[in-house]
């Protein structure tokens, strides 16, 4: 009976919320908010991608709050799996898997960096980028050719790599801005890596603390996974 | 074409929401409720995104060299980008919490874990587990062989 | 710092002075103290006057004020003069055999203080909302002094708590309704708008106010936690208890029924159109709260529980009087409130000096006490008398007034019933008094001695309170004109001996002097002229001219009045106590189903019913 | 300068781990002093005269930015949030797991600075953020204990939680696509286009979604599993102060965003069940815990019924009693952690421990609203705002209340009569202490409440008007550009 009620209810939701979609204006998006973002995106931020611009400059705050979320969640996931001996070991890679963990791992870390350094030009930014960099520490612990990467440093760069973020907010707080505000804007040309001010350091702040988030909660989780196998 | 573009994307966030919903609700399989979950962001991500689609605009990237256009709308892809990363959290946690349960009470059904859980709970209170819709406090004596009447032939 | 301020700081201070004197043997004799200082300063105070205090502050953009007038001044003398009482049956041997039995006596006479208190603010309440805060305090004051005694007190106490919240929440809705209706809590205010509201909304506050307020006095259908609660407390609580305590309704539905909402508007408030009106439904809700608890009395076995059913049968004859709003009415109702206060206390002190030597209240286990606990014979004897409401005993002249009263206004049903309730009092009272002291001793009882002075005292007091006031009962109307004149009732004619009336007066004075007149004569009759007494002992007894012998046990309460009990048992049996169980197996049944909802498998369905809900709502026009 | 307030307990999170490391007293001593810190910084900003102000976080102006609106309600929950996380403060359980009271502060301090966030944020979106984030800290936190059962009760709370949280997403989407704007001050302009049917879906996805943390009936039912399984201090800070936070956001939504009659409407319906609902499931409870779980959701349900009334009366009803629960609730919380266990297992437990028992008749008193104590004046204001209101749903409102008030006295003092009754002793307290001491210090609150009530009434009023002026906030947040209001680019 109640499945029944849940399908039912179900299909009601679906259709209303499609029927209340239909009454929004598909392609035509007011552009209240956007069109200024867009407008003052270069002078406001220096970034020529506005999405990063809106990332980290207009809407910073929210990008601190995501990586708070994430440190959350890492935090609860250690708190959850906790100090959990090593598992048994899943069998052990073919020489190819291992060999190409091997090889792929410097690229990965160049991608990663590229992409995160690279995020106020150019589609990407620090959690893209950020995610390829875990991955590149998490790959060994898939093959079986490594046993990821070390907790006490990922806890390390978490920690600072988040209060980097905070402190470069709070830098404009003590001279003279507000919480958050980019500063160093006006230095170097539009389209070249070292311009937009701040937006690049905190991208790699985010790009570290993405990275050393998720590489120790899949860590952790690749650990609990081979523990009652 | 155009005219059927916005319903169509609309029917997907809206399919993609009530098929996340309907695998959280109807699976009592704890490792697909969560994927369901991760189906059901992703149809209200694309919403999202849909906020900010305009007719005949590029994205949001100035190019050199290329002369100024219209721009879709930035800040839904930033919201985007923002909700997808606190989702990816919330799941990894999720995952964290399926793996413990399944080493604590070896299994990954929904009604199994509930019903342990109560126990447990009722215990840590000081009390016995009470009933529930599912399972009622307290025996339910069956007839035995011979309390009920024989049916007549 | 005016009187009132100093009368009320007193019995603020007094709460922690009492825990202090309570703490020690020789500190615990000083007890009564405070309480006699009170009851000097409230006879100080001029009961014809309005004493104001002089603490009043604007919160919430309401205005607190207290002012004690003619009404609060009456109620607060048997208040005082129960908790004097009750403190100084504590304060000796009572004291410390309960001390030394593991009960604490700085609790005891903590929670007796904080009743007091409460009970003065409540009756200096100046306006609404400090009628209600009074209210509420004097509800929770009770609840420590009946859970003392631990045990099925526990639970009577929560019991009698759940009933009164549910009255004090009554209360609560009624005065916010005031407020709301009128924007003003202040009775010039208030009073001046009342009349233009609408009947249905003085009916919806007329119920409120008389239901809530009627839960503490424990009118019917709300009486059933009374006799529990007030029976099982301790000693001296329960005598405080079941003397004064639920009094404080009828104080609230004089002030707020008769002064504020007006007896006129209640005649108005018709209920069914040329037959009954709201006066009337009030009148016989007090009538059958006059019959059936007094009935129940009539089947209890335990001497306390006896008591308390009947102080709510007595509530009926007070709600009665006032309801009838006439001057001898309304007298004889507020007079029944001393009397019966005085009655109830010197009952309740002397089942619990019984109860305090021999260690039960049980009709059953006790017989022939007279010979070992003479005074206490004579003060429960006096107490029953006043109780059953004969002469030569106060309880007499209230009863008198009351049906005087409902004779002259012609209602000739509700005197009927009146005259019902006082039949089953005279038999249960009967009961009580028989099963106690007269036929044979038992033999644990042997040894059993007087209650000490400290016990006895205090009930002797009463004693003497109940004779002379039942003698010259104008001593105390001048006390009750003066709060029938504050809540704009008409006074009767007073003097000391009684009221004086074109339809038939009373003179307790010439009433009195007759009955011991009479009393004179048979004793020379008696004595000087026949003189033919025999000293036989105790165990030899005759019972309807039948002899017994010592191995006949003379006790039969277990089926007291057969017959009776027989034709009238069936109509109440249990038929409340169905009521209330009914009520909790609904909550309780409710309440399953609530937790079946907070034990399912998906609880996350439930965002999806509601979202769909709430979806199809906006959608829908 | 209230950007502390978020920014100092995220860096004291972010840093616990490494300083714990590095100092044990330095790991030990950073929370708190975040903490304090806050406080101060509260504080100094509690000044009527600059009171209220909005900070553009980032430079940039609205509705470009993120939006602090800084009054007197805000500011209240600031200090609330981070006093209430200072006197709940994860303590040692006694388990030796050094790492794990490391990571239960970590998530303490998030928890706090997502607090402040939803007081102070004036965004749709970063409220979501910052809601997601309050999510988040309390799956981990729910799952402390490390029991098999905590783990299943904090994953069926994520899940209807991430459902709900869905929901508010779709929510926030539809609002973003029929005004273009997340600003608050913004969107209160706005509100003329949210006033269809789709502005109305868009709030209920936003009510339904908040209303998970806000223990908004019927999407509550996580609220007795997780408070039964996690540590009472931390039941004490869900039930306390996160959920009174998500019920400011919706109370900021609908006065600035949605005034709609009828969405109050929906909002008082769902309270009335709530408040009925709570309290008949509390008066069957059989621990002590969850006696308080359920009837949390009562009360919660009463801080619904309090913010649906319409105007300042109805704002100054819910602060009254959603400051009054945020207070008894975490203090009866603790006294439940210092006794434990089943009501069977209470009996006598008082007349061992005086000063507890004291406590709980105290804060069970003011709960059912004896007058001096602030329950009462609470429940006074509730019921004279349902009673101005009228209506036949205002009527049934009033009887509601009423009845869970005799409801609630019914199970509060069958409770406390098996803490005083004279019980086999056989069971010895399980006193722990501690606990009892800062149940003191919400006792303490409590009776100041009643000393300096004429006070805090003045500064209530004060407060309620303020938060109830949309146009006030609006003003407060800055001028918009002319164009962003009448519509933007094709």
């Amino acid at each position: 009976m109640p499945r029944f009620a849940t399908v039912l209810f179900l299909a009601g939701f679906a259709f209303l919320l499609f029927s209340l979609t239909l009454t929004l204006g598909f392609g035509e998006p007011p552009m209240r908010a956007g069109q200024g973002v867009l407008d003052q995106a270069v002078a406001g931020t220096g970034a020529a991608n506005a999405v990063s611009a809106v990332l980290l400059g207009f809407r910073g705050l929210d990008t601190l709050g995501e990586l708070s979320i994430l440190f959350a969640a890492a935090t609860a996931g250690g708190l959850v799996l906790g100090h959990r001996r090593p598992g048994g070991d899943g069998p052990p890679a073919g020489a190819i898997l291992q060999a190409g963990t091997r090889l792929l791992f410097p690229l990965m870390l160049v991608v990663g960096f590229y992409i995160v350094l690279h995020g106020h030009l150019t589609p990407g930014g620090g959690f893209q980028g950020g995610v390829i960099l875990a991955a590149a520490f998490f790959l060994p612990v898939l093959a079986g050719t490594g046993a990821g990467p070390d907790h006490a440093l990922l806890r390390v760069v978490e920690g600072l790599a988040g209060t980097v973020f905070i402190l470069i907010g709070l830098a404009a707080l003590w001279t003279g801005g507000v919480f958050l505000e980019p500063l160093l804007v006006d230095r170097g040309a539009l389209h070249e890596l070292f311009s937009a001010g701040t937006l690049p350091l905190l991208y790699l702040a985010v790009g570290l603390k993405v990275g050393a988030e998720l590489a120790g909660l899949l860590a952790h989780m690749a650990r609990a996974g081979g523990g009652e196998a | 074409m155009d005219a059927y573009i916005g319903p169509l994307l609309f029917l997907g966030a809206a399919g993609l929401l009530a098929i996340g919903v309907v695998g959280m609700l109807l699976s009592n399989h704890l490792f697909r409720m969560v994927l369901a979950l991760v189906i059901a962001e992703a149809g209200v991500n694309l919403m999202l995104v849909l906020a900010g689609y305009r007719w005949d605009a590029v994205a949001p990237i100035l190019q050199p060299g290329v002369a100024a256009q219209p721009m879709v709308d930035p800040i839904p892809q930033a919201l985007v980008l923002t909700a997808i990363v606190i989702g990816v959290g919330v799941q990894a946690l999720a995952l964290t919490l399926v793996i413990r349960i399944r080493e604590a009470y070896g299994t990954l059904d929904m009604a199994e874990v509930r019903a342990r859980m109560e126990v447990d709970v009722a215990a840590a209170g000081g009390g016995e587990a009470t009933g529930s819709r599912e399972r009622p406090a307290g025996g339910r004596p069956l007839p035995g062989p011979g309390a009920l009447p024989e049916p007549p032939r | 710092m005016t009187h009132l301020d100093l009368l009320l700081l007193v019995a603020l201070i007094n709460l922690p002075v009492a825990w202090w004197l309570a703490g020690g043997a020789t500190r615990r004799r000083l007890l009564a103290l405070p309480y006699g200082l009170m009851l000097g300063m409230l006879l100080y105070m001029d009961p014809g006057a309005t004493w104001d205090s002089g603490l009043s502050w604007v919160f919430l953009g309401q205005s607190l004020s207290w002012r004690l007038d003619g009404l609060g001044w009456f109620f607060a003398l048997p208040t005082i003069g129960a908790a004097l009482a009750a403190a100084a049956y504590s304060s000796g041997e009572w004291g410390e055999d309960f001390a030394g039995a593991g009960g604490s006596m700085g609790w005891l006479q903590l929670a007796l203080a904080a009743n007091v208190f409460a009970m003065l603010v409540l009756l200096a309440a100046g306006d609404l909302l400090t009628l209600f805060i009074g209210w509420e305090l004097v509800s929770w004051a009770g609840l420590p002094l009946m859970v003392l005694a631990g045990g099925a007190a526990v639970g009577a106490g929560i019991r009698y708590i759940t009933y009164a919240m549910g009255g004090g929440m009554a209360v609560l809705l009624g005065v916010v309704l005031v407020y709301v209706w009128t924007g003003s809590l202040v009775p010039a205010d208030f009073m001046a708008v009342l009349p233009t509201l609408a009947s249905w909304q003085v009916g919806l506050l007329v119920a409120l106010f008389f239901g809530g307020f009627g839960v503490k006095m424990a009118l019917l259908p709300f009486h059933l936690w009374q006799a529990p609660a007030y029976g099982l407390s301790v000693g001296p609580a329960a005598a405080f208890l079941g003397a004064i305590s639920s009094r404080m309704g009828l104080f609230a539905m004089a002030l707020v029924l008769v002064k504020f909402i007006t007896l006129e508007r209640l005649v108005d408030l018709t209920v069914i159109p040329g037959l009954l009106d709201s006066r009337d439904v009030l009148a016989w809700v007090a009538a059958f709260t006059i019959i059936l608890p007094t009935y129940t009395a009539l089947k209890q076995n335990d001497a306390r529980l006896l008591l308390a059913w009947h102080g709510i049968g007595q509530g009926g004859y007070m709600v009665l009087g006032l309801v009838m709003g006439d001057a001898m009415g309304s007298a004889g109702g507020l007079l029944h409130v001393f009397n019966y206060a005085t009655n109830q206390a010197v009952l309740l002190l002397a089942v619990f000096a019984v109860m305090h030597r021999t260690g039960t209240a049980d009709l059953n286990r006790m017989g022939g006490l007279i010979v070992r606990m003479p005074l206490s014979f004579l003060a429960l004897l006096i107490g029953i008398i006043g109780l059953a409401g004969l002469p030569p005993m106060n309880g007499f002249v209230s009863k008198w007034l009351v049906y005087r009263s409902l004779v002259l206004e012609g209602e000739p049903l509700l005197f009927l019933a009146a005259i019902i309730g006082t039949l089953g009092t005279i038999l249960s009272v009967y009961k009580l008094i028989h099963n106690i002291f007269l036929g044979q001793l038992r033999v644990e009882h042997e040894d059993i001695r007087e209650a000490p002075w400290s016990m006895t005292g205090p009930m002797l007091v009463l004693c003497a309170v109940i004779v002379v006031t039942g003698t010259m009962p104008g001593l105390v109307l001048g006390v009750v004109a003066d709060a029938q004149q504050a809540i704009g009732l008409a006074v009767p004619d007073y003097h000391l001996g009684g009221v004086t009336s074109p339809a038939g007066g009373l003179d307790m004075l010439w009433l009195n002097g007759v009955i011991m007149a009479g009393f004179a004569v048979g004793a020379v009759l008696f004595y000087g002229f026949g003189g033919r007494t025999k000293r036989v002992h105790q165990l030899d007894n005759y019972a309807g001219g039948h002899f017994l012998t010592a191995d006949v046990r003379y006790q039969y309460s277990d089926n007291f009045y057969p017959g009776l009990m027989h034709h009238i048992g069936g109509w109440y049996r249990g038929s409340f106590q169905w009521l209330e169980g009914a009520l909790i197996s609904v909550v309780d049944l409710l309440a399953t189903a609530l937790r079946g909802f907070y034990h399912q498998a998906q609880p996350a369905a439930w965002v999806l019913f509601t979202i769909t809900l709430g979806f199809a709502w906006a959608v829908l026009p | 300068m209230m950007a502390y307030a978020v920014a100092l307990p995220l860096v004291a999170a972010f840093l616990l781990p490494v300083l714990h490391n590095a100092s044990r007293w330095l790991g030990i001593l950073v929370g708190p002093a975040a903490l304090v810190a806050v406080l101060l910084v509260v504080f100094q900003s509690w000044q009527p005269a600059v009171l209220p102000f909005a900070m553009d976080l980032g430079g940039f102006a609205p509705p470009w930015g993120i939006t602090f609106y800084v009054d007197a309600l805000a500011l209240l929950f600031c200090g609330a949030v981070a006093l209430m996380t200072l006197l709940l403060w994860p303590r040692d359980e006694g388990d030796g797991d050094a790492d794990a009271l490391v990571r239960r502060r970590s998530l303490t301090l998030l928890l706090a600075a997502a607090a402040a966030g939803l007081a102070l944020s004036g965004d749709l979106f970063n409220i979501y953020v910052f809601y997601e984030l309050a999510a988040v800290a309390s799956y981990g936190l729910a799952a402390e204990r490390g029991t098999p059962a905590a783990y299943a009760a904090a994953f069926r709370y994520l899940m209807l939680s991430a459902l709900g949280s869905v929901i508010a997403l779709a929510g926030i989407a539809i609002i973003y696509f029929e005004t273009g704007t997340l600003n608050l001050a913004h969107l209160s302009l706005l509100a003329g286009e949210l006033q269809g049917p789709t502005g109305m879906a868009a709030f209920l996805c936003l009510l339904v979604g908040f209303g998970v943390k806000a223990e908004l009936f019927p999407v509550n039912a996580w609220v007795p599993e997780v408070y039964g399984v996690t540590t009472r201090r931390t039941a004490g800070l869900l039930a306390g102060l996160v959920s009174k936070l998500a019920v400011l956001v919706l109370v900021r939504l609908l006065v600035l965003v949605f005034p709609q009659e009828g969405l109050r409407d929906a909002l008082l319906l769902l309270g009335v069940l709530g408040l009925i609902g709570g309290e008949l499931a509390a008066w069957k409870a059989r621990d002590m815990t969850r006696m308080l779980a359920f009837s949390s959701i009562g009360q919660l349900g009463l801080v619904f019924v309090a913010f649906s009334l319409p105007g300042t009366a109805g704002l100054v009803a819910g602060i009254v009693v959603a400051v009054h629960h945020m207070v008894l609730k975490p203090g009866l919380f603790l006294l439940a952690g210092q006794w434990g266990g089943g009501l069977r297992g209470l009996a006598g437990a008082a007349r061992r421990a005086p000063l507890a028992g004291l406590l709980f008749v105290l804060f069970a008193l003011s709960l059912v609203g004896l007058p001096p104590l602030p329950g009462f004046w609470a429940k006074f204001l509730v019921l004279t705002g349902l009673a101005g209101q009228g209506g036949g749903l205002g009527w049934l409102a009033m009887v509601a209340i009423l009845v869970a008030t005799v409801l609630e006295v019914s199970y509060l003092f069958r409770l406390a009569g098996r803490l005083y009754s004279r019980g086999d002793d056989e069971v010895p307290a399980a006193a722990t202490g501690g606990g009892t001491v800062t149940a003191g210090v919400f006792g303490a609150l409590v009776v100041a409440a009643v000393v300096f009530a004429p006070a805090l009434w003045d500064e209530v009023q004060d407060m309620g008007a303020g938060a109830g002026d949309a146009a006030l906030y609006v003003r407060t947040v800055g001028p918009m550009v002319p164009t962003m209001i009448s519509g933007g680019a094709p």
